[in-house]
C-alpha cells in the first residue's frame, strides 16, 4: 500500500453517490464516516480503492462510498477481495461486511484468508445480529439472546471473531467501536498500511433488532488496549485480551507483526499488477511449453 | 494401414501410466497417431487399473475395441482380459507371478510368458515394480517400435538429474526386448515411420496450453477428478507463463475469486468436477449479474453425488444450463476434440470479456485425461484476442459513470478499477446505469424492466458470432447420429464402420450448447431421415436439450452410464439395432 | 357483489402491515374473502412500502386491479397513487402531514383529509406512527366495516398483556371512524357479514401448518426473504408442536443437517431462496445417491443473484430442475395456492418417504407471502401419512444387510439408525446393493448401471401416482392458458375476465413439474385453439420446460419480470393482444 | 450417552464388510483399530453407533467398521452428523475425516459446530495432504513443503485445528497420534463420553503423499500432555500448547469442561429421541395453530 508519503485528500471527495439508507443511529454511519476519513487521510484516490462487501446491511456501504466496489454474495466478500487484490495488487483493498456475512456463512473464507495473508483490510460490523433479514440471531449474538430465530433465548455460544484471527496466523487483529469515530478511524488507517491480511471487528449496533448490544451497553464496558500497555507483540496474551467479555471490553489492536503478504511473493507478480501485464506469452516459452509434451 | 493397440492392466501403483507414457511418446515422435485411455479406480494403491493405447498410422480419435496385445502385470489382469485379446493378439505376462489360462484365449492369439525374474537377474535387488519396463521392452518388439526412439523417450522422461536412473532403465527394457527379438515372431505391422515429432497430450493439459495462448493470468481450482490435471499444470508452469495459480479452501473460494480478479480486468479461469461446480452455481449468478466475465469448466464425472470419480459421463448438462436462480445470459461450450480443447479456451475468453458474461465449458472425464497424439503446428498460438468495450479512463473524478449504460446491444463499456473516471459499484442487487441499487428505498419497475432485457439482448448478439453446426460425413444418409462433446471421436469412427457396412451415416455433433442454433439445428434434423441421440448418461439430458431448444424429438437413441466410454463397434452395432427397431415401429 | 381494494403506503417503519392485519382480520372474521400485497424493499427503514388488500364477499385469488380507497401515510404516497385511484374511490390523508394534488383525481374520485393531530389530541403525546390506526379508523366507515369486530381484533392482537396499549388503539381508531361517520358518505357496498370465521394466513404459514400436519420434526433454515416466514413461525411454534428448529451457520449446513435427520428416520424440511438453494444443489444430488428422505421449498424472489430480494418473479425452474450433477431421481412440486400450500407438505413429505428421494416445491414471494383468507375446515390435519418401506430389525447383527437391494420398483426398505441387524453406511459414492463402495478397487460396470436403473425407476412408479393435470374452465375454448404455480390465481381471474368479454378462455395450470404428465398435457395443448403461456420470467423457463417434455411450442406468451406479480385486467388485455397478433401471423 | 456401566463387547463385532483399501502402511488403519476398540470397550452396539464422514481417504473409514454410517459429500459430514444426532440422540455419533475435508471446506460448518456443541465425537485424521485427490496441499500443510499443488513451495501458514476449537468454545479437545493406538483408543472413548461436541486431532500420517510429516518425523517429537502435569481446565494454557509446533508437539487432552449439550436442552428432544415421537399433533394444538389466524 501507499509506500511514500502522500497528501491528504478532502473527505469529500469520497461522497457518494446516494446518501446512506440505515435506520436513523444505525452504527455503520459511524464506521462509513471513520473509512472516508482514514482513506483521505492516507492520500489514496477514489480510483485506487476498491471496497468489496457481501450481503446484509452493513454490505450496502460500498455503495455509499466514492471508489471502487463490489457489492458481492452473501458471504463471499473475503474470496472476491482477494481476488481483485492479486489481479491489481496496486489498489488499496478493503473488505466491508457484517458479522453474518463474515463470521457464519463465510467463516471459512476468512479464516483462510487470515492464514493466507494477502494484504487486505477486512472491516467487520458487528452489530451480533442479522440486520437486513429483520432480526435473527448472528454466530456473535450473545447466549440466551432472544431474538426472531431465538424467540426463548440464543442456545449457541457466540464466536470470537478476534481470538480466531490470532489463533489463524492473524498478522494484524483489531477491535473498534462506532461510538469512537475518530479511534476508528485511526484504527483503518492503520489496518490499511499494514503489509498483509488485517481484520478490524467493529461494534456497530443495530438500534432496530438488538436490544442488548446497544450504544449505552457498550459506553461504560469498552477500554482502550494501548492505553493499559497492552504488549501487541504478544499473541497468548493478545488472545487472553479477546476472551475479555463483560464488564471490560478491549478496544484497539490485539496483534500486529511485521509480515510479507502473499502478493508481495507470489511469482507471477513480480513484474507488477498482474491486470498490467501483456497477454501475449513469447515464443520461446510456447516452444518450452510443448517440448514438454513430446 | 498398420494399427495395433495395447492394453495394460495391474494394481495402481504398478506403473502401469509409464508403460502408456513411454509407447504412446515414442509413437507420437515416430510420426505415429495414438490415443490412450486409462480406466482407473478412487483408490491410491491396489485396485484395478486398465490402460489401453491405440497405435494408428492414420489418426484415432477414441481408443477402438480392439486389443491386440495385453501386457498382465498381475494375475487379476490375465483373468480378467485373456478371452478380450483379438486373435492374432499377444499376451505378455511375468512368468514368475502370472498364470495364463490358454484355452480362454481367441484362435489364433497367443500367450508369451516372459521370465522377468531371469532377465531383472543382472541389475541387483531392484523393485517390483521394474517387471513394466521389461514387458514393455517385449511390447516394443511385437509392435515393432524402433528401439532407439524408446531410449530418447525414457532418457527425456528421467531429466538430466536422472541419468543413471534412465540408463537402468532402458537396459531393463532392452532386455525385455532382446528377449522377445529372439523368442518371438514381431505382429508385421510394417510401419513407415514418418518421423514427423507429435506431441502426446491431454485435455487437461490441452484446456492448459489453451488458456495461455489466451492471456490467462488467473487460474484457480480446488483439487476435484476429473478436473484436477489442469491444476498440476497450471502449478508447475503457471509462474513462467505470468499466472497467478491459487487453490483456496473451496470451490466456492475459487470462483468467487476468480470473479473479483476477471472484474478487475485479468483474464481469469477456474474448472471442477460436478460436485465443485454445484458449490459455485450461486457465483455463476453473481458473474451474470455483476457482467464479469469469467471462464470456467466443469469436467464431467458419473454421477449423482460422488458416484464414480474416476469414471465418465456426459449428465451434468441439466446442472450446467441450470446453474443459479434467475434469468442471466451464459454461454455454454462442449469441445468435442483434443484440439477444441485449446481452441475453445480463447474462443470462451474472448465471448466472456467481449460480452461480459459467463462462459462454462464442459468436458468430461473421457476427454479431458485422454492422451491423444496432437500435431505441434495445430496448436494455434496466436489467438485474435478480443477484450471488448473497455472505458479509457477519462478526468472526472466525480460519482456519475455509467457502468451500465443501456445500449443497444446490452453491452456497456467496462471500467477496469484503477481506471481514472470510471468510479462505480458493481452490485449484486438489481441497479440502474449507474450501479446504484433499485432493490432498496424504491424499487422502480420500469428500470427493472430495462435493465433485464439490456442483459437478455447480449445473448442475441453474441448467438450471430458463433458458428453454425454442420454435419458431418455425407449430405444425405439413411441415419444422422446426433450428438455433444466429447462422443465425437467414437461416433465419428461409428459412422465410417456404418458407412463400410451399407449403412450411410453422417453426424451432428453440438458444441454451442448455448446459445442454441435452433433455426440450423431444426432445418439438419427436419431433412434427416432417421436420427439417433448418442449419449453418455442415463436420462437422455442433451435429447432432451434438443427438444427444449427445437420441438423436434430423436427416432432413437444409445446411452451408456456405467462409466466405460462407448466404443466405435458397439455403437455401430446398436445403431443397427435402433433402426431395426424403429423402423419396424414405423 | 360487494368488493373493494384498499392501498395503504408508506415508508418502512410507517405501521402499513398492521393497518392491513387489522383490516384483513377483521375481514375474515365477519365472513368476507380477502387478499394481501405487500410491495416492500430490501430496507428496514424508509423506501417506499405499498400495501394492497382486497376485501370481497366471495372467493378472491389476486390482489386485483382496483383500487378503491388510498391511505396515504406520507407525501410519496399521494404522490405517486393519487391518480391510481378508480373513479368513486377514495384518498385518505392526514391534512397535517400531506398534500393532495386534487387534479390528478379520476373523476368521481375524491380527496378526504383527516385533522390527525387534532384526532390524536386527547390522547396526549403519542408516536407518529399512530396516525395509521386513525387513518384506518376512517377507511373502516368508508368501508362499512362493523367496528366492534374491529375492536376485537386489536385487542386480539395486543394480547392480555398489552389491555392498556390495545384500548389506546381501539380509541384511536374510533377516533378516525367516527370522524369519517360526521363528515363522509361510505361506499355503499352493502355487505352480509355472514360471520363465519376465516383465518388470514400468508402461503409461509399455510406450508408451516402443512409441515405439522405431515409430522415433520426437524426444521433448518437460514433467513432468506422471502421464505424467512417459514422460520419465524417455526422458531415461534416449532418447541410445541415437537419440531426441532436449528438456523445454522449457512444453506449447506440447513440442507445437510436436515438431510441427516431424514436419513436417520424423521421428517426434516428445510427452506430458501434462490441464492441459498444454490448453496443447496449438491446436497439435493447427495440425498439423490444416499436415497434419503428430505423436502426441500425454494421460494423465488426476482433474480438473478441478490436481485431484488423483496420482488416476486418465477425464474428458478430452471435451476431446481437441473439442481446438482449427475441423472437421479427427484420431485419437483409447484403448488398454485394458499390451500395448496398447505396440502403438498404432506404429499411431498410421502413420495419422498416413499421413494426415498429429494421433493422440491418452488413457491415464490406472491405466493408465499401473500395474505389471504382460508377456511379453517379446508385444512385437512387428519392426511394420510405413508412412511414406505421400513425394514423392522432382526437379531442378525452381521454385516450383509441390503440397504439398496435391487428391487422391481426401484425401492428398497430402509434401516432407520438404530435398528438391530440393519447396519449399513449409506454412500455418496456408487455402491452395491450392501451399500459397499464400487468407485474404489474394482470399479463394478454391471453393478453401476443396475444402481442407475434401479434409482431411475423410482420415477416411473411415482409418476404413476401423481394425479393427472386437469382443464379449468370449459373444455373446448377459443384460448388456453397455461402456466404453473402462484399464477394460478391471477390466470384464473383473467380467463374469467375475458369470458365476460366473450372470449371463450380456459386453462392448464401444472403443478406436477417433475415428473411430467407429457400424454396428458399433450393431449391438453394438442386439442387447444390457441395456447399462451403466462409466466413471472424474461426467458420463459416454463414455456421451454413445456417444450423440453412435449416438443409442443404455444401460439404466444405473456411474460412479466419487473418484480410487480401480475394483475387479471392487465394479462385479459394482453391476451387479446397476443390472440390479434398471433392470428394476423398465421 | 451410555449413562450406566455396560458390558465390553468383542472388537471383532465391528469387523466392517470389506478390508481397507488404504496404502499399506497408511495412518488411518490405527484410527480405525483405535476407534473399534474405544466402541468396544464401551459396550455401545453396532446398532447404535452412527459414524459419518465426507470424502478422502481417511473418509472411507465408515465403510471398514461394522455399524450404521454416512459416507456424504467432501466437507459436510458435520452438519450431516449434528442432524442425525439430533434425530436420535440415543446414537453415539462419531464423525471421521480428513484435515481437507474438515479444516479446509469444511472448516465453517467444524467452527460452529464446535460453539453449537451437540454431543459429538469428531476424529480427524490429519495427514497434512489431500491424499484422495493424490496430494496437494492441505489446510494443515506446513509453510514451505512441496506439494503437487505447490511445486515451489506451500506460502500459506497452517491452520491451528485444536486452537480454534479452544478459542469457539470447544468442550473437549484433544489430539492423538495413530502411532500410539492405545493412547488413541483412550482418547476415543473419553471424546465419546465426553458430554458435547469433541475434537479429536489425529495425526495420521500419509505413507504416500507427505514425505514431511511422517511417523519418524513424528516420533521423537511427540509428547504426552497428561505427563506433564498440563491443566486441562486453563483455556490459555491450552491454547498456549496447541500453538506448541516443532521439536515438541504435544498429544493427549488440551482441555475439558463439563458441558450440557445442546442436545439435551433442545425442547422437542425433551420426551426422547425425535424418531421415536409419534407423528401427528393433538387436535388441541391444531386448533391452537389455527386460532393465532383468526
Ligand atoms: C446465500 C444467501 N443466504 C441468505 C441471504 C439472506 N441474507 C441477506 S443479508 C443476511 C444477513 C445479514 O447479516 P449481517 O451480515 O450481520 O449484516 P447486517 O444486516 O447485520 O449488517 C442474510 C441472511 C442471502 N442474501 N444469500
Ligand atoms: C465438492 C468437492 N470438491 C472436491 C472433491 C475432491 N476431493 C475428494 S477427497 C479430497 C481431499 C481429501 O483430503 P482429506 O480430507 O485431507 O482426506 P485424505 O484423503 O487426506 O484422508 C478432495 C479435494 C470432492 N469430492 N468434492
Ligand atoms: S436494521 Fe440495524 S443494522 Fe440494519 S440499518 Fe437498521 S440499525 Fe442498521
Ligand atoms: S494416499 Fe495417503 S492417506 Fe490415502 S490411503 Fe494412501 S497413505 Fe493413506
Ligand atoms: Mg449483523
Ligand atoms: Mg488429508
Amino acid at each position: 500500500m501507499p509506500a511514500a508519503a502522500v497528501a491528504e485528500l478532502p473527505v469529500s471527495l469520497f461522497k457518494g453517490p446516494v446518501e446512506p439508507d440505515w435506520c436513523p443511529g444505525c452504527g455503520d454511519f459511524g464506521v462509513l464516516n471513520a473509512l472516508k476519513k482514514a482513506v483521505a487521510k492516507l492520500g489514496i484516490q477514489p480510483k485506487d480503492l476498491m471496497v468489496v462487501s457481501g450481503i446484509g446491511c452493513s454490505s450496502n456501504l460500498p455503495g455509499f462510498i466514492h471508489s471502487y466496489g463490489v457489492h458481492s454474495l452473501h458471504g463471499r466478500s473475503v474470496p472476491v477481495a482477494q481476488g481483485v487484490k492479486l489481479a491489481n495488487h496496486a489498489m488499496t483493498v478493503v473488505i466491508t461486511g457484517g458479522d453474518g456475512d463474515g463470521y457464519g456463512i463465510g467463516l471459512g473464507h476468512f479464516v483462510h484468508a487470515v492464514r493466507r495473508n494477502i494484504d487486505i483490510l477486512y472491516i467487520v460490523m458487528d452489530n451480533q445480529i442479522y440486520g437486513l433479514t429483520t432480526g435473527q440471531a448472528s454466530p456473535t449474538t450473545c447466549k440466551g439472546d432472544k431474538t426472531k430465530s431465538t424467540p426463548t433465548g440464543n442456545p449457541e455460544a457466540p464466536i470470537n471473531p478476534c481470538a480466531l484471527a490470532l489463533v489463524s496466523g492473524g498478522t494484524w487483529v483489531g477491535r473498534g467501536f462506532s461510538g469512537d469515530p475518530n479511534g476508528l478511524a485511526d484504527l483503518m488507517a492503520q489496518g490499511i498500511e499494514h503489509r498483509g491480511f488485517a481484520l478490524l471487528d467493529v461494534f456497530s449496533p443495530c438500534v432496530t433488532y438488538n436490544m442488548n448490544n446497544t450504544y449505552p451497553w457498550f459506553r461504560p464496558r469498552v477500554y482502550n488496549l494501548q492505553k493499559e500497555g497492552h504488549d501487541t507483540s504478544d499473541r497468548v496474551a493478545a488472545v487472553k485480551r479477546a476472551f475479555e467479555w463483560g464488564d471490560r471490553i478491549p478496544l484497539g489492536i490485539f496483534y500486529k507483526e511485521e509480515s510479507i503478504p502473499l502478493d508481495a511473493i507470489e511469482p507471477a507478480l513480480k513484474k507488477g499488477p498482474l491486470v498490467q501485464q501483456p497477454l501475449r506469452t513469447s515464443p520461446e516459452i510456447q516452444k518450452e511449453l510443448m517440448l514438454e509434451f513430446m | 494401414m498398420p494399427e495395433f493397440t495395447l492394453g495394460v492392466g495391474g494394481a495402481a501403483g504398478e506403473g502401469i501410466a509409464s508403460v502408456g507414457d513411454i509407447l504412446g511418446k515414442t509413437a507420437a515422435r515416430l510420426g505415429l497417431h495414438m490415443f490412450t485411455y486409462n480406466s482407473y479406480q478412487s483408490v491410491i494403491r491396489g485396485g484395478h487399473v486398465w490402460l489401453r493405447l491405440r497405435i494408428s498410422d492414420k489418426k484415432v480419435e477414441n481408443h477402438g475395441d480392439i486389443l491386440t496385445i495385453v501386457i498382465a502385470l498381475n494375475q487379476d489382469t490375465a483373468d480378467k482380459h485373456t478371452a478380450e485379446i483379438d486373435p492374432g493378439g499377444r499376451l505378455l505376462f511375468n512368468a514368475d507371478k502370472v498364470r495364463v489360462d490358454e484355452k480362454a484365449l481367441k484362435d489364433g492369439a497367443r500367450a508369451l510368458p516372459i521370465p522377468v525374474a531371469e532377465l531383472l537377474a543382472p541389475f541387483g535387488k531392484v523393485e517390483a515394480i521394474s517387471q513394466n519396463t521389461v514387458l514393455l521392452g517385449a511390447a516394443m518388439h511385437l509392435a515393432e517400435i524402433e528401439f532407439a526412439t524408446v531410449e530418447d523417450v525414457i532418457r527425456g522422461m528421467f531429466g538430466r538429474k536422472g541419468e543413471a536412473l534412465a540408463k537402468q532403465n532402458i537396459e531393463m527394457c532392452r532386455a525385455g526386448y532382446s528377449y522377445a527379438q529372439k523368442n518371438f515372431e514381431p505382429l508385421g505391422l510394417a510401419w513407415k515411420f514418418s518421423r514427423k515429432g507429435r506431441m502426446m497430450i491431454t485435455g487437461n493439459e490441452a484446456f492448459s496450453l489453451g488458456a495461455v495462448a489466451a492471456g490467462c493470468r488467473f487460474y484457480s481450482a480446488y483439487p476435484m477428478t476429473p478436473a484436477s490435471g489442469i491444476l498440476f499444470w497450471m502449478a508447475r508452469n503457471g509462474a513462467k507463463c505470468g499466472i497467478v495459480v491459487r487453490q483456496p479452501e473451496d470451490e466456492l473460494s475459487v470462483i468467487n475469486m476468480a470473479i473479483g480478479a476477471g472484474h478487475t480486468g485479468v483474464r481469469a479461469m477456474c474448472a471442477t468436477s460436478g460436485g465443485g461446480f454445484a458449490l459455485m452455481t450461486e457465483a455463476v449468478g453473481m458473474a451474470g449479474m455483476l457482467e464479469a466475465p469469467v471462464v470456467c469448466i466443469n469436467v464431467m464425472r458419473a454421477g449423482p453425488s460422488t458416484g464414480v470419480p474416476t469414471k465418465t459421463e456426459q449428465a451434468d448438462l441439466n446442472q450446467v444450463y441450470g446453474a443459479s436462480q434467475g434469468d442471466f445470459p451464459r454461454v455454454i461450450l462442449a469441445p468435442r476434440d483434443l484440439l477444441e480443447c485449446f481452441d475453445t479456451i480463447p474462443e470462451a475468453f474472448n465471448l466472456a470479456e467481449k460480452y461480459q458474461l459467463p462462459v462454462l465449458i464442459i468436458s468430461d472425464l473421457l476427454l479431458s485425461e485422454h492422451r491423444e497424439s496432437l500435431d505441434p503446428e495445430a496448436l494455434k498460438w496466436d489467438v485474435p484476442i478480443e477484450r471488448g468495450a473497455v472505458f479509457p479512463g477519462s478526468s472526472n473524478g466525480q460519482n456519475g459513470f455509467k457502468r451500465y449504460a443501456l445500449t443497444e446491444n446490452g453491452v456497456s463499456p467496462r471500467s477496469y478499477p484503477g481506471t481514472p473516471g470510471g468510479e462505480h459499484v458493481a452490485a449484486t442487487d438489481e441497479h440502474d446505469e449507474q450501479g446504484i441499487l433499485i432493490s432498496d428505498v424504491f424499487t422502480n419497475p420500469p428500470m427493472r424492466k430495462k435493465m433485464v432485457e439490456k442483459r437478455g439482448r447480449k445473448m442475441e448478439h453474441l448467438a450471430k458470432e458463433l458458428p453454425a453446426p454442420v454435419i458431418q460425413g455425407p449430405a444425405k444418409a439413411d441415419v444422422t447420429l446426433v450428438g455433444w462433446g466429447s462422443n465425437q471421436g467414437v461416433m465419428r469412427e461409428a459412422a465410417e464402420i456404418l458407412r463400410g457396412e451399407g449403412v450411410s451415416t453422417n453426424l451432428l455433433v453440438v458444441k454451442y450448447l448455448h446459445p442454441f442454433h435452433t433455426k440450423e439445428v431444426t432445418a439438419i434434423l427436419k431433412k434427416a431421415k432417421f436420427t439417433i441421440c448418442v449419449e453418455q448418461n442415463f436420462s437422455g439430458q442433451f435429447e432432451r436439450h434438443l427438444r427444449a431448444e427445437t420441438g423436434l424429438s430423436v427416432d432413437g437413441h444409445i446411452r451408456r452410464y456405467d462409466g466405460e466410454p462407448m466404443e466405435p463397434r458397439q455403437v455401430a452395432n446398436e445403431v443397427k439395432e435402433v433402426v431395426h427397431a424403429g423402423s419396424r415401429r414405423r
